[in-house]
């Protein structure tokens, strides 16, 4: 067991080191870097820079210097737990992604709960229940889910929310709350808001799981030993719920570990919509601004809750089917 | 003044014809310039509780000896509330900066003339070499500390006269050599300025150095600033500050400290300073500035409103969305133009009200033809002949246009003057070329011998095939749009047009390399073709595509790029002159400059003087004394040039 | 057939069991089936997986079903633990059983109970009870009939629990007799291994420790040496006789093997089709098979009696699909005695006419099924 | 239990490990025997699947409406025209007076209203376009060979502008019908032609990291995971920005396409490897090793055919993914751009609130999406569990 987590870590530096070299690729890629982009960005407001300032602001941010003394620079202050400075936002990234990334998580977790519960029992009934009108019911239901793209869901649940209901849900705070300092009251205005976004994240991940559930559980009913439990005389709940379930959510588990780099690239466009302080548009914004410290660093951070999912999810996966823990021992 | 707002009320899509607003703006003006009033002041209950704290001065002390007085647009106020926007952003700093309008001096409300603000009174030397500027005895910083001539020469030394800061020196404060222009305090309250050449425009760049665009401003609390700048405070700390906040030195750090929106502690001069948060936070806040240097006719310190809160949006349609939800009490910038039908129908429920500030003159979607193309000679050539780019004019079915992408808002014009500024060049060229001719334009080109081929479209003299490009940035709402109607416009008359939509940064590399045909872009710089960037002067950066290599060929006195036509050329000439001539020969170049522009339609003008560009404007139905009309442009620092000192909740 | 994996021990089946039998004595049988009928209702047709079987298993007897695979005796076997799923059904017959009276202390105990199992709802209590409790299964894959995720143990103590409340201690302690009894070396580390961690022959014995676990009066085995080697294939029948006497229990041995059913069966059911082609004492079915069908299944096993190197004749033809039954009598396209316009037409009854055990073929009577001659 | 498995013999051979006995005796048996091919057995499991097969038609009639959008079409997609901005959608009537005719759609008049600028629509009774099938229309070439003006639909006495729009038009008066027609087969042949790329890529890679194991194996197994860490917005938004910025909209959809495939492939790669893993050790596959078949043959002529069921099930729940990547794509600004027709463009359109609140009906790309993705989804799972019932 202790092995095959050690196993697993032995990879991670490098696995980072490619990382952190492909982020820096990825960013460098689009032509231009961050003031051609700052530029068009106030040109595009009706007003611009004189030569004298952009000269000074290509000094300031060391712009002018090649890209791979750039990206020794970024990671040596990486290395030194220093997560740099956001050209646009002229603030340590570490202060600009610390609450979002915290919020980030409160919405996946959220979106994650909610899935799981919807779709675990939806999969099984399905399964228990194949080919029946239930079954079907859900199927459609689940893909229906599966196959609204997200912002526009999000686009029409706010309106029909403010039209119908009086409620506006854009952010995650009241504006009163968006600055304060975490207490209950900001809590609950948090939970006020965070509902809306989560269902619309969920939905999607719910047609999967309990798709992946129900297909699981189909083989696992089919197996010999369900048979044979029933010989035992195990009622037939009993039966399913003790043993091929454990088995049907295991890859359900596993997905775990994808599921930050999904919700990342599908949260984005809810946060986007919904302008919620998550992680994702801040992304977008790096990205289409060539911030290229600050894009560097979150793609870095998602690449590491990537591979720490991942490892949860093999290990959570051990401690599910004993086989592989054998094996790994 | 009175005759806006009377003018105003005639509903949307109306032409705007008033050259008494011209008199209308001096009148203001002088209604300004009026001296200390002999009533008391008055101030906010928030501050009066501080001064029977004796946590503050009383008002009579914070107020200069010569208060700016700003006449309300509807009347006299009542303090207290919050005034909620959206910003998108650091990106969206000028949100602040238009807000704040925190100039040396200031436009009036119809953006027709200069009138006082921080700088009380100016006066040019007889050549025009020398400016004297006088400020207001009296006046401080948001901190209490005394404003004075400090400020300015603060901003000439620490900045202007360091090269880390300024490696090359800014055109608006060089001298005819390019080097920097004398500046010196005659006393704390009087400042002069020495040019080598007559600079009559210098009073106008003043009103520019705000610090938008997320710079410093030109004038500067050096009583704070100086402990960041190595050649006043403590090099040692200096680091220290610089490796602490994880910067590459000292210049970024001064940087930060000096720009208000990115430093809440630097003292200011606005009516609200920045309130304990930044430009990069979620809430953006600004408190009422105790020590503002402006009262209303009735002795009130200004502003009314004790907050502006400014909330963060990822996403634009979100902020319209919050705006129609009436979560935002006076929003202009970001408000788009195709959700006003929306807007409108739910203003009664939300508590709103819609009114829209048409751009001010210009053109809100030009069609700018690259006058240098190189990359296909041939082509650049037919984009050169001004039949070819007189046809595209009159191929374009600009009716069209205004009412899909404008909502029938807007005049059909060319890029040129509004029609009540003194630059207007007349309506025979507002409105040259405009009138939709298909047969003509055919005629036209056949008559340059394009033929058609076999499937209908036209070739090049040559034979060669002829593809025009349009390049479009989706940076306001309907410019793809307009750009697709004049793309199927063209394919009518037989030229193969392809749209492309571009991501700004893309586009702005490929007419930087001169690699694009055509472009949509506005020409909202026709009120102020002598200053800042003007989009018709081909040396401007980042201007429009059509003269890009003339743009080199000045840059390198000549050595690189491509010299000039004598049109383009004369241009150049007339901005020149106009920057060291008087307001008369001005006017007559400005309409000179005008006339050409109609006449060689480098930018072929479709839609003027829609509310497109922030002109849509949503303000909370209580909120008085907001204009119903004010002249809308960047350089006017819209919606500052409305006097938001003067907003106040019924 | 291939080669039916067999032991050394000589096919002839030697008398067995208690000198004279329950069925000898005419006593109540455990298990009764009449008549049974499970159909599958597929959008292809109907399938007559079981159609019609009828047999008796008395007390403390070994009967053995035998018939190539496809003939439904492992429908048989689901539709008496009424373990068959939809689109399967039974349609018709009865299942009945009676709980026999213990021997010795466990009489105490005892709980008379007698029902048609067909007709018990089969997710019902009552046929929960009699599942693993009354009538136990010992399953053909001992590998995939355990959870690959609990430990033996816990699977065994389950069952016992669901039949006999007691503390899981107590179920612990009777798990790991049960183990020792099937003769698992070292029990108490077994107890907590995986099926996956233990060997062919030792899974079996888990298998069957755990169907033994409730001390059923019925065990079915499903075929439970096929997946295993001769060697142990012989331990494990050893170990089945061995317990089958120490507890008296009956044995329902379902296999395809012949030589498995030579070594432990009383009495054997021949089936086909779905269809009981001949039933009797095991050494009449081996002396004297009085159906052709059954005759070409004993041709096609081998024994010392037949030659080495001679390649073994296998039953001419094979199974028709289940769908595209003939008509008359099943096997008459694969029958040597095929008796053309009788065969093809009707179909035989399964009578004892001309005395000894009762056989379904018109080489020996005239019954057809449904009652009346042929004339 | 799967029911009738005890029944028909082939299956049976696919699941008991020793079955191979029993049924070496079926088959030795004799010309008898009935064997039913895998296909055959998996449609007839598939049919089972009464959703799944109404898919199977709903995906047939979008991919007719792909290949020819143009016979669809009542407009040309691109004719704009801003007299008709945002008319809702003019439905087919058949009752005219209360009294029931040939289908046909009542004209439309319209004017902008003065204070919210909305253009407002009203029925014009009077006017009636009776509805032809297989009208004259705009002249197009069908699959870009035959010219014809022939199209689904038609209205007689309607031209042009006053076509009527089945479904309405947007704000630049361009008949969304006929857009989504466009539209159709672009969004559509971006997910097949994506993930026809993708699957030939996770085969190949899949299969030689299943077949080969050791430290090729390894390698591919650290790509794959490395790709799917990535989140993607960052690879899309870096490959697409740095397309060359002259390339004509087709050329940016090709490539686009390929992007997408590039990052898709890493799903079926696990899928496929898995397979191989498994198979590798099954029976025929060591029989044929034995035999000395080459080690392509092996896999190509024995594998692959093995489990082709699969890789169909895998790929028809592999294209919806691509279709929703396109709409995401495109709303982001990073995929396709108008003038291109696409329904993540059309989604990205009606993505203000005047659509949402003032022309719904702008939204109805969306709904074909849903109806597509969902069609496609349930189609491949009916597949996959009629492919195999048993494996996991």
């Amino acid at each position: 067991m202790h092995w095959y987590i050690l196993k697993r870590l032995a990879i991670v530096p490098l696995m980072l080191f490619l990382f952190s070299v492909i982020a820096f690729a990825l960013i460098q890629a689009p032509p231009g870097d961050f003031l051609t982009s700052y530029i068009a960005e106030l040109a595009q407001g009706g007003s611009s820079l004189d030569q004298a300032q952009i000269d000074a602001l290509r000094r300031q941010y060391g712009l002018d210097r090649p890209i791979y003394e750039q990206y020794f620079l970024w990671v040596g202050s990486l290395l030194k737990g220093d997560l740099g400075i956001s050209l646009e936002w002229r603030r340590s990234n570490a202060e600009l992604i610390g609450e979002r990334l915290l919020l980030t998580l409160a919405l996946t977790t959220g979106s994650l709960i909610f899935t799981w519960l919807v779709a675990i029992p939806i999969g099984i009934v399905s399964a228990t229940r194949q080919y029946s009108a239930v079954d079907y019911l859900f199927t459609v239901l689940n893909y229906v889910g599966l196959a609204t793209p997200n912002f526009m869901l999000a686009l029409v649940l706010m309106w029909v929310a403010f039209d119908r209901f009086g409620v506006s849900v854009t952010g995650l705070f009241s504006p009163e709350y968006a600055q304060a300092p975490w207490s209950w009251a900001r809590f609950a205005d948090l939970m006020s808001h965070i509902w809306l976004p989560m269902i619309v994240l969920g939905v999607a991940g719910t047609a999967q799981i309990a798709r992946v559930v129900r297909a699981n559980l189909l083989d696992e009913l089919g197996k010999p030993y369900a048979e044979m439990a029933r010989a035992k005389g195990l009622p037939e709940w009993k039966l399913v719920l003790k043993y091929p379930t454990r088995v049907a959510i295991a890859p359900v588990v596993s997905t775990l570990g994808w599921y930050f780099p999904q919700l990342l690239s599908g949260g984005l466009v809810v946060s986007v919509v919904m302008s919620l302080p998550t992680v994702g548009p801040l992304l977008l914004r790096a990205l289409v601004g060539q911030d290229m410290y600050l894009a560097g660093t979150i793609i870095l951070i998602f690449c590491v809750l990537t591979v720490i999912g991942t490892l949860v999810s093999d290990i959570l996966l051990a401690v599910l089917d004993p086989r592989i823990r054998m094996d790994a021992a | 003044m009175i005759e806006v707002s009377t003018a105003a009320s005639t509903g949307p899509g109306r032409r705007l014809r008033r050259p008494a607003a011209w008199l209308g703006g001096a009148l203001a003006a002088l209604l300004a310039l009026g001296t200390a009033l002999a009533q008391p002041y008055q101030e906010a209950p928030m501050l009066a509780e501080l001064v029977a704290a004796g946590e503050l001065p009383p008002v009579e002390e914070r107020l200069p000896e010569e208060p700016l007085v700003i006449e309300p647009f509807e009347g006299i106020g009542t303090y207290g509330g919050v005034i909620r926007r959206g910003f998108t952003g650091p990106g969206d700093h000028n949100n602040y900066t238009r807000w704040a309008y925190d100039s040396l001096l200031r436009f009036s409300v119809d953006g027709s003339e200069i009138v006082p603000h921080i700088i009380r009174a100016w006066e040019p030397s007889e050549d025009f070499h020398t400016w004297t500027l006088h400020l207001r005895p009296g006046m401080k910083w948001s901190d209490g500390h005394p404003f004075t001539a400090d400020a300015l020469l603060f901003y000439y030394e620490a900045v202007l006269q360091n090269e880390e800061l300024t490696p090359s020196v800014p055109v608006w404060i060089a001298n005819h050599d390019g080097t920097l222009a004398a500046m010196r305090a005659i006393d704390d309250y009087t400042v002069e300025v020495e040019f080598d050449f007559p600079y009559t425009l210098f009073p106008m760049e003043l009103t520019f150095r705000d610090g938008g665009d997320r710079t410093l401003a030109a004038h500067l609390p050096g009583h704070y600033l100086a402990q960041f700048h190595p050649d006043y405070g403590d090099p040692e700390e200096i680091a220290r500050m610089v490796s602490e906040a994880g910067l590459n030195d000292w210049t970024q750090l001064f940087m930060q400290k000096g720009i208000i929106t990115d430093n809440p502690e630097r003292p200011s001069t606005a009516a609200w300073v920045p309130y304990r948060s930044s430009v990069s936070d979620q809430v953006f806040t600004l408190r009422r500035n105790p020590y503002y240097f402006a009262v209303d006719p009735a002795g009130n310190q200004l502003p009314y409103v004790d907050e502006i809160q400014f909330r963060f949006f990822a996403d634009v349609e979100a902020l319209n969305f919050a705006a129609v939800a009436g979560e935002l009490d006076m929003q202009d910038r970001h408000i788009q133009l195709t959700n006003y039908p929306v807007l409108v129908e739910n203003a009664e429920r939300s508590g709103y009200r819609v009114i829209t500030w048409p751009t001010f003159g210009g053109n809100d979607a030009a069609l700018w033809v690259n006058q240098q193309y190189t990359i296909d000679p041939e082509l650049g050539e037919l984009l050169a002949n001004r039949d070819f780019r007189i046809a595209l004019s009159i191929g374009i079915d600009r009716e069209e246009i205004r009412e899909a992408a404008f909502l029938g808002l807007g005049e059909i014009r060319q890029p040129v003057a509004a029609p009540w500024h003194p630059y207007y060049p007349g309506d025979e060229y507002a409105f040259q070329h405009t009138e939709f001719d298909p047969e003509r334009a055919n005629e036209i080109l056949d008559g340059l011998g394009l033929q058609r081929g076999p499937n209908g479209m036209r070739t090049l003299p040559s034979g060669a095939p002829l593809r025009l490009e349009i390049s479009v940035v989706p940076a306001f709402g309907p410019w793809p749009d307009v750009a697709q109607l004049i793309a199927s416009d063209f394919a009518d008359l037989g030229l193969t047009t392809d749209v492309q939509v571009r991501e700004r940064t893309a586009h702005f590399t490929m007419r930087d390399a001169n690699e694009l045909i055509m472009e949509i872009w506005n020409e909202d710089t026709s009120g102020f073709p002598f200053t800042g960037n003007p989009k018709i002067d081909p040396r401007s950066d980042p201007a429009t595509i059509f003269a890009v290599e003339s743009r080199t060929w000045y840059a390198t006195d000549g050595e690189r790029g491509r010299e000039p036509t004598p049109e383009i050329a004369r241009i150049v000439e007339i901005i020149e002159e106009a920057k060291t001539v008087g307001t008369d020969r001005q006017i007559e170049l400005a309409q000179e400059l005008n006339r050409l522009v109609a006449d060689q339609l480098y930018g072929i003008g479709t839609v003027g003087l829609t509310p497109m560009i922030q002109g849509v404007v949503v303000v909370n139905a209580n909120l008085a004394n907001v204009p119903d009309l004010v002249a809308n442009d960047w350089p006017l620092r819209t919606p500052g040039d409305a006097r938001p000192e003067t907003f106040f909740y019924r | 057939m291939t080669l039916p994996t067999r032991t050394a021990a000589s096919p002839a089946p030697a008398p067995r069991s208690p000198a004279v039998s329950e069925r000898e004595r005419g006593g109540e049988p455990v298990l009764s089936v009449r008549d049974l009928k499970t159909h599958f209702r597929l959008d292809e047709g109907v399938v007559r997986a079981v159609d019609g079987v009828s047999f008796d298993l008395y007390p403390g007897e070994v009967v053995g079903i035998v018939g190539e695979s496809g003939c439904g005796k492992s429908i048989t076997m689901k539709s008496i633990l009424r373990l068959v799923q939809p689109p399967g059904r039974i349609v018709g017959g009865e299942i009945r059983y009676r709980r026999p009276e213990p021997v010795g202390e466990a009489r105490r105990r005892y709980k008379p109970f007698e029902a048609d199992l067909a007709r018990l709802p089969p997710q019902g209590r009552r046929m929960r009870q009699v599942r693993g409790g009354d009538i136990a299964l010992i399953p053909q894959e001992p590998m995939a009939s355990f959870s690959p995720l609990h430990t033996i143990g816990e699977q065994i103590v389950e069952a016992i629990r669901l039949h006999e409340p007691m503390p899981k201690a107590r179920a612990r302690e009777v798990a790991i007799a049960k183990l020792r009894e099937v003769g698992m070396p070292s029990p108490e580390q077994r107890f907590s291994a995986y099926s996956w961690q233990l060997s062919g022959g030792l899974r079996q014995r888990a298998i069957i420790a755990m169907a033994l676990a409730c001390n059923p009066s019925v065990l079915i085995a499903d075929e439970p040496t096929t997946a295993i080697d001769v060697t142990t294939q012989a331990q494990v029948l050893e170990l089945l006789k061995r317990l089958q006497a120490d507890h008296g229990s009956s044995i329902l041995f379902i296999t395809h093997d012949l030589g498995v059913i030579a070594q432990v069966a009383d009495h054997v059911v021949v089936m086909y089709l779905g269809k009981v082609m001949e039933q009797g004492p095991v050494s009449d079915i081996f002396h004297r098979p009085r159906h052709p069908y059954t005759r070409a299944l004993l041709k096609s096993m081998p024994s010392l009696h037949s030659e080495p190197r001679v390649a073994l004749p296998t039953v001419a033809g094979s199974i028709p699909h289940p769908l595209h039954r003939p008509r008359g009598c099943a096997f008459h396209p694969r029958c040597p005695d095929f008796m053309p316009g009788r065969c093809d037409v009707r179909v035989p009854a399964l009578s004892a006419a001309g005395g000894r055990s009762p056989v379904a073929c018109f080489l020996h009577h005239d019954e057809v099924e449904g009652g009346g001659h042929d004339a | 239990m799967q029911p009738g498995s005890e029944l028909v013999p082939v299956e049976k051979t696919d699941r008991v490990p020793d079955g191979a006995g029993e049924s070496a005796e079926v088959v030795a048996a004799g010309p008898a025997v009935y064997v039913a091919p895998a296909w055959k057995l998996t449609w007839w499991r598939f049919r089972k699947h009464k959703l799944a097969v109404a898919c199977l038609w709903v995906f047939a009639v979008v991919a007719l409406i792909a290949l020819a959008p143009e016979f669809f079409a009542t407009q040309d997609p691109n004719a704009t025209a801003a007299s008709n901005a945002y008319i809702p959608p003019q439905t087919v009537r058949v009752l005219h007076e209360g009294r029931v005719t040939w289908p046909f759609v009542y004209g439309v008049r319209g004017e902008r209203n003065q204070r919210t600028l909305r253009m407002e629509w009203a029925l014009d009774e009077e006017t009636r376009y009776p509805l032809r099938l297989f009208a004259r229309g705009y002249p197009y070439r069908l699959f870009g060979l035959i010219p014809t003006d022939r199209h689904l639909l038609g209205f007689e006495g309607a031209t042009g502008r006053d076509t009527p729009r089945l479904l309405g038009t947007d704000r630049l008066g361009r008949d969304q019908w006929s857009r989504l027609m466009y539209g159709t087969r672009i969004s559509l042949s971006i997910g097949l032609v994506a993930v026809a790329l993708s699957t030939v890529l996770g085969i190949v890679l899949g299969g030689v990291s299943g077949y080969f194991g050791g430290w090729v194996d390894n390698v591919i197994q650290r790509l794959i995971e490395l790709l799917q860490a990535l989140p993607p917005i960052p690879i899309w938004l870096a490959l697409s920005a740095s397309l060359p910025r002259t390339w004509p909209v087709t050329w940016v959809y090709f490539a686009i396409t390929v992007i997408l495939a590039l990052l898709g492939w890493t799903r079926l790669a696990r899928e496929v490897r898995g397979r191989f893993l498994s198979l590798r050790e099954e029976d025929f596959v060591t029989a044929a090793r034995l035999v000395g078949a080459s080690r392509s043959r092996v896999i190509f002529s024995h594998m692959v055919p093995s489990f082709t069921s699969h890789i169909i099930a895998a790929v028809t729940l592999a294209i919806p993914l691509m279709i929703l990547n396109e709409t995401f794509l495109s709303f982001l600004g990073l995929g396709l751009r108008p003038p291109a027709i696409s329904w993540g463009v059309m989604l990205q359109e009606a993505q203000n609130l005047q659509s949402v609140v003032n022309a719904p009906w702008l939204l109805i790309p969306g709904l074909l999406v849903i109806v597509t993705v969902l069609a496609l989804n349930i189609l491949g799972d009916g597949l996959r569990d009629a492919a195999d019932p048993y494996s996991s």
